[in-house]
């Protein structure tokens, strides 16, 4: 089931048996999967299967149990702090920049010496820098995406969780973001929760398909995405033979 | 029947919705597709009345609505459901349903009224209609997902509304649970309840539902039937995705 | 705050499993109807027929049972044990964070004491003022206090009880007395509430609130209002759109609540023969909410006896600290534990810790969940 | 004329008082979501230390001016080490669960004041106050008393420091990205929990420096004298805002102001109730401004 390259170095994340209840609802019902260490991992599902739960259980944000380790140590029981600066950063649903600071402050608040200074601010997000002294709560959605992104990448990062970056944006802003991905992707081994699939044909390497708070299915991007069927059965967004580009 | 007319709906300098009409009438289902973020949750919210469009209509039967709150449509016939589940949890399903059916009734908080007996008969009618016979007892945080999903169904039924709006019945729910919402949410379409429907399981949708609409940044990309729908190069095109 | 629980715990009571109240198999339907009481009805017997119990229980009570001493120490307590009941339709019923409820009882017992002493009216229309003001006062002060919720609610009805405890302590015309409170006047009472061999009629009035308390709120939150209160208290978008007026029921479990705290208040002036301004102060309202969660709030049995255990150990631990177990400690300490507050206050803060859902709560987890 | 300049002076040096008091509570609701009870506890350590340093630590042959001044800075220390403690032991246990922290901060406030009864008796102690701040100075004709110049002073510094402190520190900017979303400042790796250790400590550095000069105000220490400044915090707090520090020292000023000029130009104890009336009107005219943002 799982295709993964055996001539890499072991996983740089692997996830065993894990369990989130909240409330009532028991989201997330035993999900193991491994993410590679270089390239990203795109974690599929339809709505409300547990992917972005999937991510906040991994960084402590929601109650867990099972086993969880990054590069090779458990960190399920370490504090959100402690994991995110262990190296693991994590880009959340709807950005969630800081609003009422500007964009300079969003970055300081991660690196105090270097900030908005940075040369990966520079080399990625040539336009944040111009607007370094906007209120973030002003940005448009693609540039809020940004601030969020440049935010995780001035730490130094083993693995990125991004929860579905091109959510609401214009199609220019998905290509924009799509190139970020790429590039960043090239150093740093991403886990990424996605729906728009045209971008995870191009960008992933592997995916993991969350249903109902289990994996279904583990394999290569490319593979399911070039069966419809396959696709169709599992993320339910296929609906015609071959989907448009 | 519900009608949203030339809908539009502003945040901030985000226009999240624009410009969307639709309409469902008795016995219909609408299914509401489109990619995350196109505006499907913000269209059911102003169409149940828990956020107010910035510009266009709600019409409600033959009344306008527009500027009438959720309550009010709540008691004028229209019930909906939540993308996440929000039972009260500390109740069991029958005290749930019990809840859901004083709040549609005539007084829903005449103080020092017994308000138990009465109901019991309707309460086990509404639990079966949904295929949890014999769960009245159990606590709502003790229910499996799917139950959860059928018992807020069941709420929803509670007050026999006319119009059924609903956000995402099936999400995170196993496969076994989806046929069986399938088949709940049918037979109230049948009775002749407008439905509409926000749903990311497409086979349901297209399935189930008499007419799609599909939403696309804000805007309605198609209406049609599941076929047309199907059909359309710009539905194809925007639902997989942006050209990349 | 949020409780499981809904239901009275007498309800929750298992039926005694003895051949007097097993009834006759044709008869178990209206049996079962009146079984879950029979705790209760027993314990307010109990209660009733103390003042005929001429022993003495050492330790327990400084005097005889039915001495004087003790009839006014229990009465007051029974009076406290309504009084926390009444707020906790406001707190653990309905969920809302109230820290003003003292204004409430307040305004029952200074409106009696000052109709009856100031503007001389007979003491059914002293109660009838008492009662109708207080309705009207938590009326506006809810309607103003509930547009904020949350931890601005709690604040916003802080400040409306201070300003009455400064109204009373600044003694306008004279009619409050300020520190040193007020007396009732001897002649508009009846002799049966007079005086220290009449303690027992004291008592049984004081009894008599506790019951009538008990049942309001029990019927009450069997109500379809109780039922919307919980609805609220558990989540209240959801109750909002389900169709529930949630302002309107808020209000209404503040009214109810003040209406029977000031129906408190009325007794508690009757019992003690006069008001005195410490039941205006936020120090009562906190020592309210600490009955309350002390006892289990939303849980009728909890918050009775959180109110009368509460007074008892209040009015009980200065004597204790004069005995021979604290002389042996330091002075300072023993100056420390001598303030009945300083133990409450801890044992408080224990309580929110180990045993959030307070006595009753531990004693309902003995038996099994109580429903609605 | 002058009557109005003297109102105004005392009003604003009240009103100083009361941000003092303030600035704390508001600081620890906006980030943790806490309504702190115990910030009167946390006044009255201050003001029980102060008195201690200048009658008994201190000789009394010292001047007051300079016990005062030594005063002052155990206040602070205590005040900061108090709400530190408490922090660490009682609230961080009950992390998120915002009903029950109250409640602790309830029994605290209670248990405190008992304890402080118990130790120095119910009684007001009278505190040695410096003769020149007893005195008043003539300006434009009117006789202005010159501690409330003391207040205003100290509560400026204040507030400009902890603006400083917010818009100028990596601490600050963690505590305003906080009261957004602290959810959020934890994911990015921040450890927020020792932030809200430095929060409680500086709100009760803050409680301690009030609850001394509450203390030089009345001329006396008791027990019950932090609880009774901190209703006036709280009101203060829910009409600047929730969390915001401009509208705490705004608020502060207005409610300081209104108390004096009413109870002047009304009857005395007309300036309390006005207190609460201005509450009430502000909550009917504009009840959505309760939850404001650090500024």
């Amino acid at each position: 089931m799982n295709e993964t390259d055996t001539g890499t170095p072991g996983p740089i994340l692997t996830v065993e048996d894990l369990h989130v209840r909240y409330g009532g609802s028991h989201i997330l019902q035993g999900v193991s999967f491994d993410v590679a260490p270089k390239g990203v991992t795109a974690l599929l599902g339809r709505n409300g299967v547990g992917k972005t739960t999937t991510l906040k259980a991994i960084l402590g944000l929601a109650p867990r149990t099972g086993r969880i380790l990054a590069a090779g140590t458990e960190i399920q029981k370490h504090s959100t702090t402690r994991i995110v600066r262990d190296g693991i950063g994590y880009v959340p649903e709807d950005r969630e920049v800081f609003g009422g600071l500007t964009v300079e402050e969003n970055l300081r608040l991660v690196d105090r010496e270097r900030g908005i200074e940075a040369p990966v601010v520079d080399r990625l997000f040539p336009d944040l820098v111009a607007r370094r002294n906007q209120r973030a709560g002003t940005l448009s959605g693609g540039q809020q995406q940004m601030v969020a992104l440049a935010r995780v990448l001035l730490r130094p990062t083993t693995l990125l969780l991004i929860d579905e970056p091109t959510k609401g944006l214009a199609p220019k802003l998905v290509t924009e973001v799509a190139d970020v991905l790429a590039e960043v992707a090239r150093s740093t081994p991403i886990l990424l929760v996605e729906q728009n699939l045209p971008l995870v044909r191009r960008i992933a390497d592997d995916v993991v398909v969350l249903d109902a708070g289990r994996v279904v299915h583990r394999g290569r991007a490319a593979t399911l995405v070039a069966d419809a069927d396959r696709t169709r059965e599992l993320l339910g967004v296929s609906m015609r033979k071959e989907g448009a580009a | 029947m519900i009608e949203a007319q030339a809908v539009g709906w502003r945040v901030g300098g985000a226009q999240i919705l624009d410009d969307v009409s639709v309409s469902v009438g008795p016995g219909e289902l609408l299914g509401i597709i489109g990619p995350n973020g196109a505006g499907k949750s913000s269209l059911v919210d102003i169409l149940s009345g828990v956020r107010r469009a910035t510009t266009g209509r709600i019409a409600l039967g033959d009344k306008d609505v527009t500027n009438k709150s959720a309550t009010r449509r709540a008691r004028m016939g229209l019930a909906r459901s939540f993308q996440t589940s929000a039972l009260f949890d500390g109740l069991t399903a029958g005290e749930n349903v019990r809840l859901a059916i004083q709040a549609a009734g005539e007084r829903p908080f005449t103080p020092f009224r017994r308000a138990e007996g009465d109901d019991a008969e309707r309460i086990d009618g509404l639990l079966a209609r949904v295929r949890m016979p014999g769960r009245a007892d159990t606590l709502a945080s003790d229910l499996s997902h799917g139950d959860r999903r059928k018992l807020e169904l069941a709420m929803a039924l509670a007050s026999d509304p006319s119009v059924l709006l609903l956000d995402e019945p099936m999400a995170g729910v196993s496969a076994e649970d989806v046929d069986g919402l399938t088949e709940i949410i049918g037979e109230v379409r049948d009775v002749g309840v407008a439905v509409a429907m926000v749903e990311h399981h497409m086979h349901v949708v297209l399935g189930l539902a008499d007419r799609v609409a599909v939403l696309h940044h804000g805007q309605l990309l198609a209406t049609g039937s599941p076929d047309e729908v199907t059909a359309d190069d710009r539905v194809q095109q925007a639902y997989l995705g942006e050209a990349l | 705050m949020r409780s499981p629980t809904l239901s009275t715990s007498e309800a929750t009571e298992p039926p005694r499993p003895s051949a007097a109240v097993t009834p006759p198999v044709g008869q178990r339907g209206p049996a079962k109807a009146w079984l879950p009481v029979l705790p209760a009805v027993l314990v307010v017997a109990i209660l009733a027929y103390l003042p005929y119990v001429p022993v003495e229980v050492p330790g327990l009570l400084p005097w005889r049972v039915n001495g004087p001493g003790s009839m006014q120490l229990v009465a007051t307590c029974l009076v406290m044990a309504g009084i926390a009941l009444s707020y906790d339709v406001i707190f653990g019923r309905t969920g809302l964070l109230s820290f003003g409820h003292a204004l409430f009882v307040a305004a029952g017992s200074y409106l009696l004491t000052i109709s009856l002493a100031s503007w001389s009216l007979p003491l059914w229309a002293a109660i009838v003022v008492a009662l109708a003001f207080t309705t009207v006062l938590a009326l506006l002060v809810g309607a103003i206090a509930l547009r904020v919720g949350g931890i601005a609610f709690a604040m916003v009805t802080l400040a409306f009880a201070q300003a009455a405890s400064i109204i009373v302590l600044r003694n306008p015309g004279d009619v409050t007395g300020g520190e040193e409170g007020t007396s009732l006047p001897r002649a508009a009472i009846p002799d049966l509430l007079v005086g220290v061999a009449n303690a027992p009629y004291r008592y049984w009035l004081a009894l008599a609130f506790a019951v009538v308390a008990a049942v309001t709120v029990t019927m009450l939150v069997r109500s379809r209002a109780g039922h919307a209160m919980a609805a609220v208290r558990e989540n209240e978008a959801r109750a909002a759109v389900l169709g529930f007026p949630v302002y309107r029921v808020k209000l209404l479990a503040i009214v109810v609540g003040a209406f029977l705290g000031g129906l408190g208040g009325v007794v508690h002036a009757l019992v003690l023969g006069g008001s005195s301004p410490h039941i205006t102060t936020t120090e009562f309202t906190l020592s309210l909410l600490v009955m309350v969660v002390l006892g289990g709030a939303g849980r009728t049995w909890g918050a009775l006896l959180g109110g009368f255990l509460y007074h008892y150990a209040d009015a009980r631990l200065v004597e204790v600290s004069g005995s021979s177990l604290f002389q042996a400690l330091p002075e300072v300490a023993g100056q420390v534990l001598a303030q009945p507050l300083f133990i409450l206050g801890v044992f408080f803060m224990v309580v929110v810790y180990f045993a959030p859902t307070g006595l009753a709560g531990l004693g309902a987890r003995l038996f099994r969940k109580g429903r609605l | 004329m002058t009557d109005l300049l003297l109102l105004v002076v005392t009003g604003v040096g009240l009103g100083a008082l009361y941000f003092l008091a303030a600035s704390g509570l508001s600081l620890i609701y906006g980030l943790m979501g806490v309504l702190n009870f115990a910030h009167g506890a946390f006044m009255m350590a201050g003001s029980y230390a102060g008195w201690w340093t200048m009658t008994s630590l201190l000789p009394a042959s010292m001047p007051v001016a300079a016990r005062l001044g030594i005063a002052v800075v155990v206040a602070i220390v205590v005040g900061a080490v108090v709400g530190l403690l408490v922090e660490v032991v009682l609230i961080r246990p009950l992390y998120r669960r915002h009903i029950q922290q109250v409640l602790v901060t309830v029994g605290l406030a209670l248990a405190s004041v008992a304890a402080a009864q118990g130790i120095w008796g119910a009684d007001p102690k009278p505190l040695p106050k410096p003769e020149w701040m007893s005195q008043t100075t003539q300006l434009l004709g009117a006789r202005l008393p010159n501690d409330r110049f003391v207040f205003i002073l100290v509560a400026l510094a204040l507030y400009l420091g902890l603006l400083a402190l917010l818009h100028l520190t990596q601490l600050g900017l963690v505590i305003r990205a906080g009261v957004e979303n602290r959810t959020m400042v934890e994911a990015l790796g921040i450890n927020v929990r020792r932030t809200f250790t430095i929060v409680f400590s500086i709100g009760g550095a803050a409680a301690g420096l009030a609850g001394l000069l509450y203390s030089q105000y009345s001329g006396t220490v008791s027990p019950a004298q932090g609880g009774s400044l901190l209703i006036y915090a709280f009101i203060v707090v829910v009409i600047g805002g929730m969390g915001s520090l401009t509208g705490t020292a705004v608020a502060a000023v207005t409610v300081g102001l209104v108390q004096q000029l009413a109870n002047y130009y009304a009857a005395s104890g007309v300036g309390d109730l006005s207190v609460v009336l201005l509450l009430a009107l502000v909550l009917l005219l504009r009840p959505s401004a309760m939850k404001g943002a650090m500024a």
